[in-house]
């Protein structure tokens, strides 16, 4: 394992970033499985419990889309139809197992019609329920179980409790230590900016938690001490919305006088905000964990009080991440066609202009080629901001 | 002996053919300048002109694009999908997927052995996929729309076009050419970003072989050779690739002809506009 | 805007009478509601929740309105382009669903207007509601939707009803379907319990239980006509479909719909019987996939008219379920179960033919294999909505695959919903006229495939 | 003391010299494809119409797509910020800004003084001056005439295209269908307005408008914006230098702010000299 002139921390990061499959690919030589997974729902725990490396299968921006137009329609969400677009195009032709998921209408429609078009030799759809209460819980853990017996099948052994506790602990200690990282942007000017934090976050979804936890202490205890860190800017951003998952765009960000300061995507805080509770049988804290925990708008909040308490009810958390990092402006990140998050903006926007916060809307095509004429809006909005 | 006149009547270009029982007798282009009525006119002249006849020989009209209507004879107006495949399966028989480039669409046509449409795809809400951009651009860099393909097999490194948009790519292609890019690489990159296009509409349709390329773009051998290279497949060009809609048309009024005796209900429609 | 110079096609295609009459439902239900207002009854805005908590919403005393079916009447009577104009400048991205972007430019209009309909709001408006009954199931519109609309009506509690939509393989998984029943059963009881104390009444379970009765039994009949519908030629068409559909998607309960489709079976039968066809010289049959563009329906009787298109069925959603077997009700008593069986049977009931024919997901697209056998369809018009997306993400896929698997070409012809603007007729019609080749071809096609019908 | 605007717009470079009173002298020319050398051109022409010399400049901030392009600039803030502050000098009652440039088209909302809220349209040539352009040369008129020529029109024609290319097309079916000029530009103009409004509508447009930028000099298109959004529109004087002037309102602020030292340091730094990594020959 250990080798003298191996990388470590960021620059360990960037290297496991811009080769996204290569570690999946050598522990499938070395007769590792695979597990790739849609969005942030399909429990990783359980899949480190059976040996498998679970990988988060995203898109490309910088891939122009062909082969999906064959299948998907335009009016798709457009990451979406980037990762299905890689998937016929064999990007992740070494996976052995597929778990699509109901995030949202995309994900789930796009889980079928992968399954039905790229051949894995075991898949599950994992059916999630879009609200979060009563009986919620329980049919959920339901289609967990069924999940695990997919994969148990899988792996060809059962699942233990013991190694599913101990794949719990090893996953919230992962989320501690995210968590970690994200408070080292505490200071003006933050001790690590977006692009570096992206990095990591895609680092650990493409490589064994055990790994993913050894590189992020590294990256934290490199970060405490060194001389270059990032600039002081005008803007310290909260991003709250689609997922960004290419460096080019939060590099253009930063470089419009912006600093990253936390993201509230499904690629930034929102699978590591909690830990799961290490309940008697762990599943259902698993459940709970990922049906109540996961903050995204794809689960529906209970609204039987006023729209006011209602906005509170969903967005306070915004409103402690605001007040902790002294953010002073949120970019509300949609990618084209996200339905979800779509319905939300002009409750966010109430809700974080009542806290005295700029609110910038950009509807984005998830393509680097269309990324430049956005620098023109990030850096009007820093001069709102200053 | 009856004659028949295929029309093409088309943004850029207007085309016209003379057939006989199935024979292509001649043809004429003319570029329509806005001036539909007197492009119609000057193409049947030339096409009549080189064989001698009269209009008052022609038995029947088939029209398809844009303009036909401004045909001041009567004639079948027929859907253009339908004429560029059975008028490109008549040049090449063994045609079964046709990509046509046309100045205001592109479209990936699917051909039976019969020459008949099997499927059909055309890209037409904005000029972003279509063949226009190709003269847009030949008018910046003053070249003739003819040499753009040579010019581009000699490119080394293609420019990156950051917009769809014909407009704006006319515009980002002056500033290439001020920041020093050489016309080479600016119509390679410019190719690059029609072919990527028009290959996602490939790709949505599937491509059977063999694979004929018509229309405008069709002369532009750099393009068609990005294409191959998208597409990985050969391409076949017809001698002319200008004429597949008009010859399309001539042939299937002739097959209507026959039907008209049938189903007298088929509408004829006739130029009213002039 | 192209919209405004585009001229609205009066004719509507429609070949029944009974199909003409239907526009009478519709009118009920917005009629009822603004009623239910004078005399102080609580409103609800609802989804079609396929039946799921419209039943018990009626049972307890709730007038329903659907915003859903509002947006295809505004578009249908023109009234829909101010509201979507202002859903725009509240903010909300333009590729929303239609009917939702036409409600809240409604909703905002009702709230400024302090909930009184406005001046000439198309079929006197939607009355004010009690709460908003959204649903999880079929797209995620159709819970945010409803949360967004709070943003107008802020005392008015939202309540999804959720539904499972488990894979195909999922839902044949060892005690998954019980399972599920019983979650949608608990979940129903939350339901129940919601209502009550939102409106201080109990419900009455045996009023329950007579309206489940009366729906399956206006669900069986209108599943009848569907059968008839295989007939060649074909008695029905499309444009009269999305007439007919009314009663039985919004109010299946209600006696007058089972006495409406009485009407509907006869002249239908009568047709098949004396095999009188609803277009002259049907030559081509067509499975329409999707809503239509209610702004242009004059555009099938063309279709009719020039190429001999009959639409003999459309998209499975919007049909009446099929006959569950008797015995599954055995031992079942209790209506909320039954309420549970009747939805998540119907999401469910074409995963057999999804296995059959090995395409996924069971709901949605599975349905077309059938119909292409049963109705000896020649092609699919598939129509994308620009503003329904979430329904257009499985179009292609069926379209492949339905040319793949039965020889059944598809033809896709972009449209909307409500927005005329993406809706381009004289493209349309130059498609169309090449799909008929495409539909000759796939004829031999399916001829040597051994698949004829 | 005197404070330098340099706007580079994609078709069109505007130059602003003011105190702290008074614009002193404006400058408007076509932007060609070397900006650099051209930020460099206008500037001295404008200051020799002050026979002043760069060094009585205290402070230049640049703007515009090419705002990068100018090395002597001691900021650059983007068009957006400066079209506000532009337009809220001479108008203050102003909400809704309106700019329809060369090359994209902007809707700027304004709450004294301060930018709350932005679109912008800068993928498609519809609904940007290029559009204009484009169909003038179709029609062979000149594009500060279309305007005028338009409001002659008796029945407008629809212009179904959104895309320019095809706009320009359509034009060319009408005038060979015998559509006179007028109703035509009457109808581009109506499509033209309607794409914008479509887009500035999202920021909800609110009194007082005001419409500025290339667009906002062709009365046609101003009254069919007119038309769309329903009340009158305000057109300042010079539509084209607003931001410009936006910019060096925000020059002179930017002088209060540094000190004395850190100024002059600036104005020795300034390098002034057309360094250009373009070509040298000029391309038109």
């Amino acid at each position: 394992m250990k080798d003298v002139n191996k990388k470590t921390g960021l620059a360990r990061a960037k290297d496991i970033y811009d080769h996204r499959n290569k570690r999946a690919r050598e522990l499938k030589a070395e007769g590792k499985k695979i597990v790739g997974y849609f969005c942030c729902f399909p429990p990783v725990e359980i899949m480190t419990a059976l040996d498998f490396l679970p990988i988060r299968l995203l898109g490309d921006m910088d891939e122009p889309i062909t082969v999906a137009d064959g299948y998907l329609p335009t009016v798709m969400c457009i990451f979406y139809r980037s990762t299905f677009d890689l998937g016929m195009k064999g990007r992740f032709n070494f996976i052995d197992g597929f778990i699509g998921s109901h995030a949202c209408d995309a994900a789930e429609r796009t889980s079928y019609i992968w399954s039905n078009y790229i051949k894995t030799p075991c898949n599950f759809f994992l059916d999630l329920p879009h609200v979060d209460k009563g009986e919620a819980v329980n049919y959920f853990k339901v289609q967990l179980n069924y999940l695990k017996e997919t994969l148990e099948g899988l792996a060809g052994k059962k699942l233990g409790i013991e190694p599913l506790k101990e794949a719990i602990s090893l996953h919230n200690k992962q989320r501690k230590l995210v968590r970690e990282l994200y408070y080292l942007r505490k200071p003006d000017p933050p001790l690590i900016n977006g692009s570096e934090v992206l990095q990591v976050i895609i680092s650990i979804m493409m490589i064994p938690v055990e790994e993913g936890n050894e590189l992020l202490q590294e990256v934290i205890d490199e970060v405490k001490t060194r001389r270059d860190i990032p600039d002081k800017k005008i803007g310290r951003l909260l991003i709250w919305g689609s997922l960004i998952d290419n460096i080019k765009f939060t590099d253009l960000i930063e470089s419009s006088g912006l600093n990253i300061i936390v993201e509230d995507t499904a690629t930034g805080t929102r699978p590591f905000w909690h830990d799961i509770e290490e309940t008697e049988d762990p599943l259902v804290g698993v459940a709970r964990h990922y049906l109540q925990e996961v903050k995204c708008p794809r689960t529906f909040a209970e609204t039987d009080t006023s729209y006011r308490e209602d906005l509170e009810n969903r967005y306070s958390y915004l409103k402690d991440f605001a007040k902790y990092w002294k953010i002073n402006g949120v970019f509300g990140n949609i990618i084209r066609n996200c339905d979800i998050h779509g319905y939300e903006v002009p409750a966010v926007k109430d809700y974080l202009e009542s806290l005295g916060l700029p609110v910038l809307i950009i509807e984005q095509d998830y393509s680097t080629a269309s990324l430049e004429p956005l620098r023109t809006r990030f850096q009007a909005f820093s001069e709102t901001i200053g | 002996m009856s004659f028949i006149v295929g029309l093409d009547i088309g943004s850029a270009l207007s085309k016209a053919v003379i057939m006989q029982d199935g024979t292509l007798l001649s043809s004429g282009i003319s570029p329509s300048e806005g001036n539909f009525l007197s492009a119609i006119n000057s193409v049947l002249q030339e096409a009549l002109g080189k064989t001698k006849l009269a209009m008052s020989d022609i038995d029947l009209i088939g029209a398809c694009g844009l303009g036909a209507s401004f045909i001041p004879h009567s004639f079948h107006k027929i859907s253009e999908i339908l004429c560029q495949s059975r008028g490109t399966s008549y040049l090449l028989p063994t045609v079964r997927t046709l990509i046509e480039i046309g100045n205001q669409s592109s479209r990936i046509i699917k051909i039976t052995r019969q020459g008949k449409v099997a499927d059909s795809l055309v890209s037409d809400k904005c000029a972003a996929g279509s063949g226009r951009i190709l003269q847009i651009v030949a008018k910046v860099l003053k070249v003739d729309l003819k040499d753009m393909g040579q010019l581009s097999l000699k490119s080394t490194q293609p420019v990156k076009f950051t917009t769809g948009c014909a407009v704006f790519l006319e515009t980002e292609a002056i500033s290439r050419v001020a920041e020093g890019a050489s016309k080479e690489n600016i119509i390679a990159g410019l190719h690059q970003a029609l072919t990527a296009r028009i290959a996602a509409m490939a790709h949505r349709m599937g491509l059977e072989e063999d694979c004929v390329i018509t229309g405008g773009g069709a002369e532009n051998s750099g393009l068609v050779k990005i294409m191959e290279e998208k597409l990985g497949k050969t391409l076949l060009v017809p001698d002319n690739p200008l004429i597949t809609g008009a010859i399309g048309a001539a042939l299937i009024v002739t097959e209507k002809k026959v039907n008209l005796k049938k189903e007298e209900n088929h509408a004829i429609e006739t130029g009213c506009h002039c | 805007m192209k919209t405004e110079n585009k001229k609205i096609k009066k004719k509507s295609g429609k070949t029944l009478q009974t199909a003409r009459e239907a526009g009478y439902f519709a009118k009920k239900m917005l009629k009822n509601a603004l009623q239910a207002q004078e005399e102080g009854r609580p409103i609800g805005w609802s989804m079609v929740t396929w039946w799921q908590g419209e039943l018990i919403a009626r049972a307890i005393g709730v007038e329903l309105v659907f915003p859903e079916n509002y947006g295809a009447f505004c578009a249908a009577t023109g009234g829909a382009e101010k509201h979507l104009e202002i859903s725009d400048s509240e903010g909300y991205p333009t590729t929303l669903c239609g009917y939702s972007r036409n409600s809240i430019g409604y909703a905002k209009l009702l709230s400024d207007n302090n909930f009184v309909p406005y001046e000439g709001a198309p079929g006197g408006g939607l009355a004010k509601p009690k709460f908003f009954l959204a649903a999880g199931v079929a797209c995620d519109a159709r819970y945010k939707w409803f949360q967004a609309l709070k943003r107008y009506f802020t005392e008015a509690p939202v309540w999804t009803i959720d539904l499972p939509m488990p894979g195909t393989k999922e839902f044949f998984m060892k005690g998954n379907k019980e399972l599920s029943l019983k979650y949608i059963v608990n979940h129903l009881k939350d339901y129940v319990a919601f209502l009550e104390n939102l409106l201080g009444t109990k419900l009455d379970y045996d009023r329950l239980d007579e309206n489940v009765d009366q729906a399956f039994k206006t669900l069986a009949l209108a599943h009848e006509v569907d059968v008839l519908r295989r007939a060649v030629p074909s008695p029905m068409v499309g444009a009269d479909f999305w007439s007919i559909m009314i009663p039985h998607l919004y109010l299946p309960d209600d006696p007058e719909s089972y006495e409406f489709y009485e009407k509907v079976y006869a002249e239908v039968k009568q047709r098949v019987d004396n095999k009188i066809g609803a277009i002259p010289n049907e030559k081509y049959r067509l499975m329409f996939a999707e809503l239509p563009p209610w702004h242009s329906l004059g555009f099938f009787g063309e279709l009719a008219e020039r190429f001999g298109m009959a639409i003999v069925i459309e998209s499975w959603n919007y049909h009446a379920i099929l006959p569950i077997p008797e015995e599954e009700f055995e031992g079942v008593t209790d209506p909320l179960e039954k309420v549970a069986m009747l939805t998540y049977y119907k999401w469910t009931e074409y995963n057999k033919v999804a296995v059959e024919y090995d395409v996924d997901p069971g709901f949605f697209m599975a349905a077309y294999f059938q119909f292409a056998k049963d109705y000896k369809t020649d092609g699919l018009l598939a129509h994308p909505l620009m503003s329904c997306r979430p329904a257009t993400y499985t179009l292609l896929h069926t379209k492949n695959t339905l040319e793949n698997k039965l020889k059944v070409p598809g033809v896709v012809i972009d449209g909307d919903i409500i927005d005329l603007r993406v809706f381009n007729e004289k493209e349309a019609f130059s498609k169309m006229e090449a799909f008929v080749e495409t539909m000759d071809h796939y004829r031999e096609e399916r001829k040597k495939a051994g698949i004829a019908w | 003391m005197f404070y330098a605007g340099l706007d580079i717009g994609s078709t069109i470079t505007k130059v602003v010299i003011k105190n702290e009173r008074k614009i002193c002298t404006t400058v408007i020319k076509p932007t060609g494809a070397e900006h650099r050398r051209l930020a460099n051109e206008i500037m001295e022409e404008a200051l020799s119409k002050l026979n002043l010399s760069t060094a009585n400049i205290s402070y230049i901030v640049a703007t515009g797509y090419g705002r990068i392009n100018v090395p002597f600039a001691d900021k650059q803030v983007t068009e957006i910020t400066c079209h506000m502050r532009g337009i809220n000098w001479l108008f203050p009652n102003v909400k809704t800004i309106i700019d329809i440039g060369g090359q994209d088209s902007k809707g700027i909302k304004v709450d004294n003084g301060k930018l709350v809220n932005f679109v912008m349209n800068d993928k498609c040539a519809a609904g940007t001056g290029r559009f204009l352009e484009v169909i003038s040369d179709v029609l062979g008129v000149k594009l500060e005439d279309i305007g005028e020529i338009s409001l002659q029109s008796t029945q407008p024609t629809n212009i179904s295209s959104i895309c320019t290319v095809f706009a320009e097309q359509e034009t060319l079916l009408q005038l060979s269908k015998g559509t006179s000029v007028e109703d035509i530009l009457a109808g581009i103009h109506k499509a033209n307005a309607s794409r914008i409004y479509s887009m500035v509508k999202k920021i909800k447009v609110e009194k007082d408008v005001a419409i500025t930028g290339g667009g906002a000099k062709n009365i046609g298109l101003c009254r069919a914006l007119e038309e769309r959004i329903g009340f009158p529109v305000i057109v300042p004087p010079e539509p084209l230098i607003t931001g410009a002037l936006g910019a060096a309102l925000i020059a002179s602020e930017e002088t209060k702010k540094i000190g004395e030292k850190e100024l002059t340091e600036k104005q020795l730094n300034r390098r002034w000299e057309a360094v250009t990594f373009f070509d040298e020959k000029p391309t038109k």
